[in-house]
């Protein structure tokens, strides 16, 4: 199990590839999500991430570890990034190995859930117009009930 | 009397206008924590104006409004979390 | 959107680096699902995995027009390997991008079940003890019928 | 009489002991080409004993037992499918 929050950007390619190769044989499924800077309507200078050193490690490990212990995971990956980051530029990525699909999909979307809403990051969009705090969202919130 | 660290993150720290501050209280529990903090300044008064928007962590776990503050080192108030 | 049913090896992580960059910032939320060669007691020499070339690819070709339509998905990829594979190599892989990361777990969850009970492919662990088809399971039949 | 290629996968093949046959048939339907095909060797009759076991596909597409055969070129018997 391995959390990482940083400021450097990461390559979710060469962190799937390496997590991949480390399952050896006792894994049959990984899977893997990446988030990136969104901005479809290319108006966005940059995404701000502030985060809450120490605790953030912390909830984040809580996590992961509630998860290993639910879903049977082989391992599990949950990268974050903070800072200023360009839109298109990975913020935070999740990995989880387990036997089967079904366990490694569902610890990847509790993993995604509970970063969302529980996870002390805070998001604000700095656009040529001025810089607004993210919003948290409900469906965010109402995504952490079905677990 | 005790001396907490109190911190802030995100929109309540531009409102507060600093990261963290020393602070000495009596306070049983956190809301008696935010009606001290709100008479610090306009600034604070902004911040905590609506404590629905709020969220708090003692000791770097979430905690409710009612959470006791006894034995607390470190107090942080944020808004509802944007992570992933 | 991508289809490949090959006897190559392929590496999940160089697929997954050229898929998330592909998508520059239309896409929120990239997922990926690898499914690996599994034997968790050592018991395997290989399994062979047979299919029917020419429907192999219309079948997920039809499911991957499906799932991007009913998730407005932005990109998709599936590989699928057949012939002789070792323990610990990867079998197959999807990655579907969205805009958030909602459409893109629920697409790649819809791919997966569909390709495991949908795709003709055929499995065969070969064993010191001999070779046995690998039967289907009555919960991957389960599976499609949330979709 | 039709002409059509017989396909046969994974175990349906080893069981025939060949991957396609070429076959003439008045069949209306799969489950009368079936019934042809059983005929045609031990191989074939153990292939097709348990037909709840098969799976058939027309044309490469997935079709029922009491499908027509009308205009089929190309007909495939299989297990159920473990992909992925």
């Amino acid at each position: 199990m391995d959390v990482r929050v940083q400021a450097e950007p990461f390559d979710p390619g060469t962190e799937a590839a390496a997590f991949t190769a480390a399952q050896g044989a006792r894994a049959g499924a990984v899977v893997t999500f990446t988030g990136m800077v969104r901005d479809a309507e290319g108006r966005l200078d940059r995404m701000e991430i502030e985060h809450y050193p120490g605790m953030t490690e912390r909830a984040i490990a809580a996590i992961v570890a509630q998860a290993a212990e639910r879903w049977h995971l082989l391992d599990a990956l949950v990268i974050h990034r903070h800072g200023a980051l360009r839109p298109g530029a990975p913020i935070m990525m999740v990995a989880t190995a387990a036997a089967h699909r079904a366990e490694a999909f569902a610890a990847a979307e509790f993993l995604m859930d509970y970063l969302k809403s529980r996870a002390p990051f805070w998001k604000k969009e700095v656009t040529a117009a001025g810089a607004a705090w993210v919003a948290a969202k409900a469906d965010d919130e109402d995504a952490l009930r079905r677990w | 009397m005790t001396v907490l660290d109190v911190l802030y993150f995100a929109w309540v720290r531009e409102r507060v206008g600093a990261p963290r501050e020393r602070v000495e209280t009596a306070a049983k529990d956190v809301a008696a924590l935010i009606a001290e903090l709100r008479a610090r300044s306009d600034g604070h008064e902004a911040a905590f104006a609506d404590t629905a928007a709020l969220r708090v962590a003692i000791d770097q776990e979430l905690a409710e409004f009612d959470a006791p503050l006894a034995g607390a080192r470190e107090v942080a108030f944020f808004p509802p979390m944007t992570g992933g």
